[in-house]
């Protein structure tokens, strides 16, 4: 079960190799915004890049090694992509739910107080939306 | 070739991930905030699990696939338990 | 013993492991259920101990060996019979017997699952007692820990949880220092059966050996805080005296454990060889602050718990001092000094709760948090069941009396023939006339100083108990809480009554553990039986 | 009722096969395994989505697919000209007219995946979604654009 | 890898002991932890340390070039008896902190 | 061992007097033995009956018996003939059952049951109608049984054994009356002091036993020269005499005998002047022909008796207690016998022998006189008693006479045996200022005798008619409860009067078997003619009747105890250095040698582990030499610098950032998790991976219990604080350098030949699985696995019993603080419902987690079939198959998922034990041991070949237990938020009502 890295024709080490500097460069390029953009509602977008397309650039990479160097469609890296897309958006979307709570909670940082913009404000949030 | 050429980019990946790995633990001291350092947690899992793949890759062996289903299926559990204990201060009520 | 009766080593790990299981099935409200079928299970250990016992006996030296899976020996896991394990395991079992009928009058219905625990330890214990290989006895170690923890913590409160912690703690630490010993000498040496590894040791490069070593006094301090060693001892008096009197009870037996693990793989492994009296000098120096302490403590002890507890750390001190000096004369008279000090201790800290359960009538069976919040379900003590003894105070006082007899050594129970042996030994340990050596002399002293001391407090406790307090209630004692402290009692007397073919049996087993070669070739050569494969393959070829 | 969740079913017989490779074996197992699972869910018992244009799902994965790219490629660039552009990013309060549950964990993860656009808070209430937008120009630009590409969608897939 | 594995392992250790030596039950479990993961590296590591030779048969497998199995076994049965543990301690440091009302492992109220 | 050869039970006797059979004699000894103690069972058992009879019957009849068995012995022991009897006890060490009779033996034997019926006799009248009669007479008769057994012992050890009985029973017969404190303290004192006195009594005995090679009576007693030439013989010496002189109350122990008078008079005549403390004394004769004769002994023997002598009389002269002056007489008089012994003549030991016998005889009477006195007034106070002829004449009469042989007034026992005191203290021994005083000593105790003795009588018989006793009118006793003085006195007249018919013989016999061929010539006569101890005699006699009419006044008014010494009180200083040696300084050193505390023991813990793990190393001068050394990955070294910094930020934050130290602690545990794939771990990857993330829910589940903390509190730390924290430091830092040098070294080492290649070579052939580790976790070393379920299953059980009773501390009680905003903000909308919140919150989530729910045990079954060959495994499965359950939790609360999903956690477990369990269990069925396990290939139809091992159902069982001990974990601590909630409705609606 274990290859040699040397089997691969080079059309395919050359695609799994973009694929692989793909990924690692959108996941690393994540952190970095992770890291570098000043609030958390701005931080919060930087690590999807490593959730979608970094995971997907390096899933790709995985399956296109392996179906060339074993001659059969390994896919299963697609699970690990799908559960990953699957599961991120609830850790993201407790997260930011709970940090809006505190943040509300502490009045720090302007945030969108839900008791601020009372019906009157919702109504026009959505006539707006209609009008587009 | 092919194996200069894969090895340079596995060799790359790794070290990329690594550095995003890094930062990320960056973000898990500084925080400021709990949801900042959990978000470095989730994002450590995801980045680790990019690791076990390009390694899986670097290997040629499908044996550590497993455990980078693992992260991707059940990491986001301990992430979603923090969460919601920062929201709801219970995490099963 | 081949055939079915070989099965029968392998029997006081299963059968209360069975229980357990069985008893998992059914609810908390089923208590008499349950409480039979620990009973069942704990007698039926009993008689499987008495046959194993009985066994080894006799004349035959070590056909106890047990292949596990079928697995050759150093490959698989082992449980090795020896004259120690028969005799720890009745042991064990004589004590279980005792504290669970004990349990059985109200103790077991405190909290949940009290028996499923019970059983577990003892399956712990019995793992303990048997196994023949290193890391499995870790596991046993953690099962028999496990169930401790469980134990201690059974009715919960204040004390309890607090000891319980400390307690957890430590072993936890000393689980660490357990797996750490094990994977160094597994590192160095390549195994893990403890047979092998004694044919290792003589083989392997001194570089090795002394991370060898190093792993050795690493898995020491792990079973010397088991043993409670000064000055890993702490947790101790407090930790036993927490727990619930049949528990305490059965407790008596697991610091025995720990000196038991010294002891075989001390014989074993450091009797003879590059390695030998390993640590030796550390056992006498930490055996000596622990008699010492011992002795202090149970002295200092206001309370009987605790003093119970500080005299467990005597007969700890003493045992180890007595490894340490490593003569094999002075060995055997131990070795009956631990199970007599096994049965007075356990009696003691059960007879302690019927005492004291006088003074404050019954406060002090639940804990404080007994239905703080009211919960309908929460088990409560029947008071009313039962009747209670006639007499009971002078029961009480002659069993009270006998502890502290066998604690400071008096004859005429096993006490003194206990410590009559050893220092008989320590006196002839060398030629005649030759004065003892004064590591000997020091051992000689302090068990001395440590009777008087025992007897110096247990007077004045026992006065204070049982006289002085002019209008003491008398405790609500049922039956079948006086006769497993009585039956303990007996037992010491039993002993001391037949201390010679006792001594004979500890002689026997003390000399057969110091020819480590003996244990070597049995486990070695222990035959596995013809696999399936090569069965099916020659009754193919038959045909 | 003997297969409660057929899709599901399917599904998980799939991915039992990916996992270990087609034989018969494994897809008698996998269909015991996928009927056991599916009657685990039962015991749940989750609101049962109803499809009706499931043929549209291929063309929704499309998009999706193609949308994420783009936005990675944008947030990427974004970050990496640093603090040197314009501080954009905003709150945005988003109606829904999806009231299938379903098919707002879909819309949930589609907008959660897509780099620059984080979903906050739903109140079942209003029917309101506050997002927040790492790149917000035009606010009335990105509601219509989720609801045309995505709501619209998911609303023709669900009944 | 050694040098690495080392050098991480004596980290973990000290911080562990630091921990475990602190007068607060949270900071005992997290030493704890610390502490179990020191010595799961170190029960692994005694068997040496190889990449990429897991001890897993198969064609072609020389068998006598793969991981020792059986420090990983071990680890294994310390990995689940470290996570049972783990959670016992917890919960008594829980009951402790309820009975007592602090979280000191004495049941203190504040050091002296 | 093999120092004592192992004799086989004998039974010898020299002649038949019973006629019945030569062996039959010798076990009558046992007996003997038996008698008394038997009868103390019977009466003890008979604890319920009302009548006093029956109790003093059995009693009265058990001593007589005895008293005539013994009577019986002495035919066969008249010629200088000894009587045996052998059984083994402990042969390995020379503890043999062995009884000797000899004639020192018999006589004493004879005092103990004749006298020893007496008191029964007597204590019949004088235990009160409230006094629990049957106990009495049960610890009376004990005693008796094991004062035989130290006389008639035939084995040094055995003497021990019955010696501390001896103390235990007197312990309990002091204290009888044990509601009265002085009762208690006085027994307690002399348990103490002789109970000590046994312990170094054994350890000389086992010094003479160790000198000699045998712990035989006689073997020791033929071997005098060896044992006094022997280096050891003045240890042996010393703790024998501690032994003795602590029984015999010799100065400086002699105080516990003055406190033990607050026993039932019957006791005091029985122990205090016949037999306990004669034991002592005993001792000394029955050793003293091998330990006598030497300087050493001369002088700790004769100063102890000297001064007991002189002190005891002394201390007499002035109590005011009746028992009191003959507790300190008693003293005295045992000092004299001491002080003959001392002497090491032959004729002195005469003198003690003879001394003893005559002491008993006077002493007794007196005893029962003064408890007369007692019983019929009231009182004991001599200042109180006065007149009392005229009440109790025959008593007065008979106390007189035997107060009288107290003096040493001629025709009276008592002066024969002084006589002889007198004549060996003007002879030279051991020439020395000792042996020079010892005439002028003697004089003087004689005088003080006398002095007290007509205290004892002119105080209490005579003078005017006594006005505050506490019975007005006392009035002779019962006739039966005289007769034992009656019978006492006679035979001091006897003796007095006609020694050498009435105990010649007996004594002659007695001396005998302890002298031997030294046996002196001796005669007993009243009259020696005028000589120099007649001399002293008259001189003591008048001097101490002179010193009386000159004292009387003083002793009227005085207070009590003695002048110039009255200060000495040998008890109160013991009790202090008691109390100060046993409890003070105890607590001190228990609190300085121990801590209750958690801290200092983990540090004595890790400290001793961290210098157990060194010390072999440093020893053996270990050098750190590098054997085999991988290169460095860099990306591996980066994830470790990462590794490193989150755990010292995770030991750095735990204190006041406990979210964020558990966070940081996931990290480390994600990097654990990496290195073990990385280096061909990947079972133990994906279990440590299972494991962190369950461990994380769970202590989150748990920190919702703890106190809030901010790092203002304490922020000010103590010098004291500091240094701990710096040795912490210092220690901490210690361990881990410590670690990483063994870890490096052994990692670096070559690889031994290791058990590793046998599993590796044989886990396909022979175990049926390509994955080597869980072939060894299921099947080579399948038992340790069955250990490791168990003891997950009990943790989870602990875990659940101790929740069950789990109590929140009342600040973590209310609701979180987030759920009470959240909760206020949905009341005061208008258009939300209170928990509309958490619901929009899990909308979205719960759904995924829901769907997500088939497909993770999907994961679970995959990862439990491949297990064998693949990473993976019942364990790793149970795991994942429990956080499949866990989410469900998460998603929707305990009530809705418990409404939904009925896990019956102990149902998992159980079965998963009993899977596991039968699975090992079903080879036995096949002849092979337990968890043997089988494989084969299974031909299915359509499916094709497949594996079926035993093994994989072991693994099922694991799987089983696992997710039900998880799930119980999980459970029982997401159930306290429920409990907690109803609880606070609870008191909410109980706060409404009231
Ligand atoms: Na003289
Ligand atoms: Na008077």
């Amino acid at each position: 079960m274990i290859q040699p890295v040397s089997d691969l024709p080079l059309w395919a080490a050359m695609v799994v190799a973009a694929f692989l500097i793909f990924g690692s460069a959108l996941a690393l390029i994540g952190a970095i915004g992770f890291l570098r953009l000043p609030t958390f509602y701005e931080r919060l977008h930087a690590p999807t890049l490593g959730t979608s397309w970094g995971v997907g650039g390096i899933m790709l990479a995985s399956m296109v090694y392996f179906s060339v160097s074993s001659s059969r469609p390994v896919l299963h890296e697609i699970l690990i992509g799908l559960f990953v897309t699957v599961t991120t958006p609830i850790t993201f979307m407790l997260l930011a739910r709970a940090a809006l709570h505190r943040d509300r909670a502490e009045s720090n940082g302007n945030v969108p107080e839900k008791h601020q913009h009372d019906l009157e404000d919702v109504e026009a949030i959505q006539g707006n939306a209609e009008e587009n | 070739m092919s194996a200069v050429i894969l090895l340079t980019a596995i060799s790359i990946a790794q070290l990329l991930i690594a550095l995003a790995m890094a930062i990320a633990s960056v973000r898990m001291f500084r925080g400021p905030r709990a949801q900042d350092r959990i978000i470095g947690l989730d994002t450590l899992y995801i980045n680790a699990m990019l690791m076990l793949v390009t390694f899986g890759i670097g290997t040629g062996s499908t044996i550590y696939f497993e455990a980078a289903l693992v992260i991707g299926m059940l990491g986001f559990v301990a992430t979603v338990a923090l969460a919601k204990f920062l929201m709801r201060g219970e995490v099963i009520e | 013993m081949n055939g079915w009766e070989h099965h029968l080593i392998i029997a006081p790990i299963l059968v209360p492991m069975m229980a357990a299981a069985l008893l998992l099935f059914f609810d908390e409200r089923r208590r008499v259920t349950k409480a039979m079928i620990s009973l069942a299970s704990t007698i039926i250990l009993g008689m499987i101990a008495v046959i194993l016992f009985r066994i080894e006996s006799g004349p035959n030296d070590f056909e106890g060996v047990y292949l596990l899976g079928n697995w050759a020996a150093p490959f698989g896991i082992v449980l090795v019979l020896d004259g120690l394990s028969a005799l720890m395991l009745l042991l064990a079992a004589l004590l279980a017997l005792a504290t669970l009928v004990f349990s059985l009058a109200r103790w077991h219905s405190v909290g949940a699952h009290f028996h499923s625990m019970f059983q577990l330890l003892l399956m712990g214990l019995n793992g303990a007692f048997l196994t023949g290989d290193l890391f499995n006895l870790f596991v046993f170690f953690e099962v028999m820990l496990a169930a401790s923890y469980g134990l201690l913590l059974h009715g919960s409160g204040p004390l309890r949880v607090k000891a319980g912690m400390h307690y957890i703690a430590v072993n936890l630490v000393a689980a660490l220092f357990f797996l750490i010993g094990v994977s160094l000498i597994y590192g160095t040496t390549g195994t893990l059966n403890m047979a092998d590894l004694a044919a290792r040791i003589p083989q392997i490069e001194p570089d090795r050996l002394m991370l060898m070593e190093a792993g050795a006094g690493v898995l020491g301090v792990a079973f010397l805080i088991k043993a409670g060693m000064w000055p890993l001892c702490f947790w101790l008096p407090t930790a036993y005296s927490a727990a619930s009197a049949p528990v305490a009870g059965m407790f008596a037996i697991l610091s025995k454990l720990g000196i038991y693990v010294i002891l075989r793989l001390t014989m074993l492994l450091f009797g003879e060889g590059p390695s030998a009296g390993f640590g030796a000098t550390v056992l006498l120096w930490g055996g000596t602050a622990t008699l010492i302490f011992g002795t202090i403590g149970v002295l200092s002890s206001q309370a009987l718990g605790r003093m119970a507890g500080y005299s467990v750390l005597v007969s700890s001190g003493t045992m180890l001092m007595v490894l340490g000096i490593n003569d094999g004369a002075i060995s055997s008279g131990a070795l009956l000094y631990l199970v007599s000090s096994t049965f007075t201790i356990s009696a003691f800290f059960m007879l302690i709760e019927l005492v004291e359960r006088g003074q404050d009538a019954g406060a002090n069976v639940l804990a404080v948090t007994m239905e703080a919040y009211g919960d309908g379900d929460e088990d409560r003590l029947d008071e009313g069941e039962g009747v209670t003894m006639p007499g009971t105070m002078a029961i009480l006082g002659t069993c009270f009396a006998a502890c502290g007899i066998l604690l400071a050594g008096l004859p005429p129970l096993s006490g003194f023939i206990a410590k009559f042996a050893m220092l008989s030994a320590m006196m002839g340990t060398g030629a005649i006339g030759v004065p003892p050596t004064p590591a000997v002399w020091m051992l000689c002293v302090l068990v001395i100083l440590s009777g008087v001391a025992a007897l110096i407090a247990m007077s004045r406790v026992g006065i204070r108990t049982f006289w002085s307090s002019l209008e003491g209630v008398v405790p609500r004692v049922l039956v079948i809480e006086l006769v497993p402290v009585m039956f303990l009692l007996s037992l010491t007397l039993a002993l001391s009554v037949q201390a010679g073919p006792a001594m004979q049996y500890m002689d026997t087993t003390i000399r057969t553990l110091s020819n480590p070669a003996v244990y070597i070739d049995a486990v070695h050569n222990a035959a596995t039986v013809e696999g399936w494969k090569e069965r099916a393959a020659r009754s193919a070829e038959g045909q | 009722m003997m297969l409660p969740y057929p899709i599901l079913a399917v599904c998980l017989l799939l991915m039992w096969l990916m996992l270990n490779g087609f034989s018969w074996g494994q897809l008698v197992l996998g269909a015991l395994v996928a009927l056991f699972a599916s009657w685990a869910l039962a015991s749940l018992r989750p609101d049962k989505p109803k499809l009706r244009k499931w043929w549209l799902i291929p063309k929704l994965v499309t998009v999706v697919f193609v949308d994420i790219l783009r936005s990675n490629l944008a947030v990427a660039t974004l970050i990496l000209k640093g603090k040197r552009r314009p501080h954009t990013s905003g709150f945005l309060l988003l109606p829904l007219e999806i009231e299938n549950k379903t098919a707002l964990a879909l819309l949930a993860i589609i907008l959660t995946s897509t780099p620059g656009s984080a979903w906050l808070e739903y109140d079942s209430r209003d029917r309101t979604v506050l997002l927040h937008v790492l790149d917000l120009i035009d606010e009335e630009q990105w509601i219509a654009t989720i609801k045309h590409r995505y709501e619209a969608l998911l609303l023709e897939i669900f009944a | 890898m050694e040098l690495v594995l080392s050098i991480a392992i004596g980290v973990m250790t000290g911080c562990g002991v630091w921990l475990i030596l602190r007068p607060r039950t949270y900071q005992v479990i997290v030493g704890l932890s610390l502490l179990s993961y020191a010595v799961n590296l170190f029960i692994f590591g005694v068997g040496g340390v190889k990449s990429n030779l897991p001890p897993i048969l198969g064609d072609g497998v020389v068998s006598s070039t793969l991981s020792d199995p059986v420090p990983q076994a071990l680890v294994l049965t310390a990995i689940v008896i470290g996570f049972a543990t783990t959670a016992l301690f917890l919960v008594v440091l829980l009951a402790s902190r309820g009975l007592t009302g602090n979280d000191h492992v004495d049941g203190r109220n504040e050091r002296k | 061992m093999g120092r004592f050869a192992p004799c086989s039970p004998t039974l010898t006797a020299q002649r038949g007097i019973w006629g019945i059979g030569i062996t039959f004699e010798p076990f009558l000894l046992v007996v003997l033995l038996a008698l008394p103690f038997l009868g103390s069972l019977a009466t003890g058992l008979i604890l319920n009956t009302t009548s006093r009879d029956l109790p003093v019957f059995v009693a009265g009849a058990v001593t007589l018996l005895a008293a005539l068995l013994t009577a019986s012995f002495y035919p066969a022991l008249a010629n200088g003939n000894v009587l045996r009897f052998d059984a083994q006890w402990l042969p390995q060490f020379g503890l043999n059952f062995t009884l000797r009779l000899d004639g020192f033996a018999w006589i004493f034997a004879m005092l103990i049951t004749a006298i020893g019926f007496l008191v029964v006799l007597y204590a019949r009248y004088y235990m009160s109608e409230d006094d629990p009669i049957p106990r009495f007479f049960a610890f009376l008769l004990a005693f008796m049984g094991a004062m035989l057994g130290i006389v008639i012992s035939g084995n040094i050890i055995l003497i021990s054994v019955f010696w501390e009985l001896t103390s235990i029973f007197s312990f309990l017969l002091i204290s009888y009356w044990h509601n009265n404190s002085t009762a208690r303290d006085g027994a307690r004192m002399a348990l103490t002091i002789t109970g000590i006195g046994g312990f170094c009594l054994l350890i000389g005995m086992l010094l003479l036993g160790n000198i000699v090679g045998s712990y035989d009576l006689d073997k020791v007693l033929a071997s005098g020269d060896v044992i006094r030439n022997h280096a050891l013989y003045l240890p042996a010496l010393i703790f024998i005499l501690l032994g003795a002189l602590t029984k015999s109350a010799q100065f400086p122990f002699h105080f516990w005998l003055p406190n033990a008078m607050a026993a039932p008079t019957p006791v005091s005549a029985f122990l205090h002047s016949a037999t306990l403390v004669k034991a002592g004394v005993f001792l000394l004769v029955r050793l003293w022909p091998v330990l006598s004769g030497t300087y050493e002994w001369f002088w700790l023997v004769g100063l102890a008796g000297t001064l007991t002598l002189l002190l005891g009389a002394y201390f007499a002269m002035f109590q005011r207690d009746l028992k009191g002056l003959l507790a300190y007489s008693t003293i005295s008089h045992l000092g004299l016998i001491t002080t003959l012994l001392s002497l090491g003549s032959p004729l002195a030991t005469v003198a003690a022998i003879f001394h003893m016998l005559n002491h008993a005889t006077f002493k007794a009477s007196l005893f029962m006189a003064a408890g007369i006195i007692d019983h019929e007034t009231g009182t004991r106070d001599m200042r109180r008693l006065s007149g009392l002829f005229r009440f109790l004449p025959i008593t007065a009469t008979l106390a007189m006479v035997a107060s009288a042989s107290m003096a040493g007034v001629p025709l009276l026992n008592g002066f024969l045996s002084k006589e002889m005191f007198f004549a060996e203290a003007v002879e030279t021994h051991a020439d020395s200022i000792l042996d020079r005083a010892l005439p002028y000593i003697a004089t003087l105790a004689g005088a003080f005798s006398v002095t007290y003795s007509l205290r004892f009588i002119h105080t209490v018989f005579f003078g005017p008619k006594p006005t505050d006793l506490p019975i007005a009118t006392p009035h002779e006793p019962p006739h039966w409860m005289r007769f034992p003085i009656e019978f006492l006195v006679i035979v001091c007249l006897v003796v007095g009067i006609v020694p050498a018919y009435s105990i010649g013989p007996f004594l002659q016999m007695a001396v005998e078997s302890v002298l031997g061929n030294r046996t002196p010539e001796y005669s007993l006569s009243i009259w020696h003619g005028f000589n120099l101890p007649l001399l002293m005699s008259i001189l003591a006699l008048a001097g101490g009747a002179l010193l009386y009419i000159l004292l009387r006044g003083y002793f009227a008014r005085c207070e009590d105890g003695p002048p110039f010494l009255r200060n000495l009180r040998g008890q109160r200083i013991f009790e202090r250095v008691l109390v100060t040696v046993s409890w003070r300084w105890a607590r001190l050193a228990e609190s300085r040698m121990g801590t209750r505390n958690l801290q200092p023991q983990l540090r004595w813990v890790v400290a001793c582990g961290f210098l157990a793990g060194l010390l072999p190393l440093y020893v053996s001068g270990f050098e750190a030499r590098m054997f085999t050394f991988s290169g460095i990955d860099p990306a591996f070294a980066a994830m470790w610098a990462i590794g490193m910094a989150l755990s010292l930020a995770a030991a750095y934050m735990a204190k006041y950032h406990r979210l964020a130290a558990l966070v940081m602690l996931g990290g480390v545990g994600l990097i654990v998790c990496i290195t073990f794939v990385w280096l061909s771990a990947p079972d133990l990857a994906i279990t440590q991976l299972l494991v962190e993330i369950v461990t994380t829910v769970l202590i989150l589940l748990g920190l919702r219990w703890l106190p809030k903390r901010n790092p203002d509190m304490g922020a000010f730390i103590s010098l004291r604080g500091r240094f701990r924290r710096f040795r912490d430091l210092v220690l901490a830092i210690a361990c881990g350098v410590g670690m990483s040098f063994v870890a490096f070294a052994v990692m670096t080492m070559p690889v031994p030949d290791t058990i590793a290649t046998y599993f590796l070579d044989n886990a396909y052939e022979q175990g049926g699985g390509r994955n080597v580790v869980n072939v060894i976790l299921v099947d080579f070393r399948g038992f340790d696995t069955l250990g490791e379920i168990a003891v997950l299953g009990v943790v989870a059980l602990t875990v659940f019993a101790l929740l069950r009773r789990f109590r929140p501390a009342s600040d973590s009680l209310d609701m979180p603080e987030q759920q009470r905003i959240q909760n206020r903000f949905d009341e005061e909308r208008p258009d939300r419902a209170p928990g509309d919140t958490v619901r929009d919150y899990l909308a979205v989530p719960s759904l995924i987690m829901q769907w997500l729910f088939p497909v993770i045990i999907t994961f679970a079954v995959y990862i439990f079939m491949r297990g064998h060959d693949m990473p993976g495994g019942g364990f790793s499965a149970g795991l994942t198959m429990s956080i499949a359950f866990l989410l469900q939790y998460l998603a929707g609360g305990t009530r809705w998922a418990e409404d939904r999903l009925r896990i019956l956690p102990l149902r998992w477990m159980g079965g998963g034990l009993l899977t596991a369990l039968a699975t090992g269990v079903g080879a036995w069925f096949l002849g092979y041991p337990f968890l043997t396990s089988h494989f084969r290939y299974v031909e299915l139809p359509l499916i094709g070949k497949m594996p079926a091992a035993t093994a994989l159902l072991f693994d099922l069982g694991v799987f089983s237990l696992v997710v039900g001990s998880t799930v119980l974990i999980l459970v029982a601590l997401a159930h306290q938020s429920v409990r907690i909630r109803r609880v606070r409705s609870h008191d909410a609606a109980k706060t409404e009502e009231s």
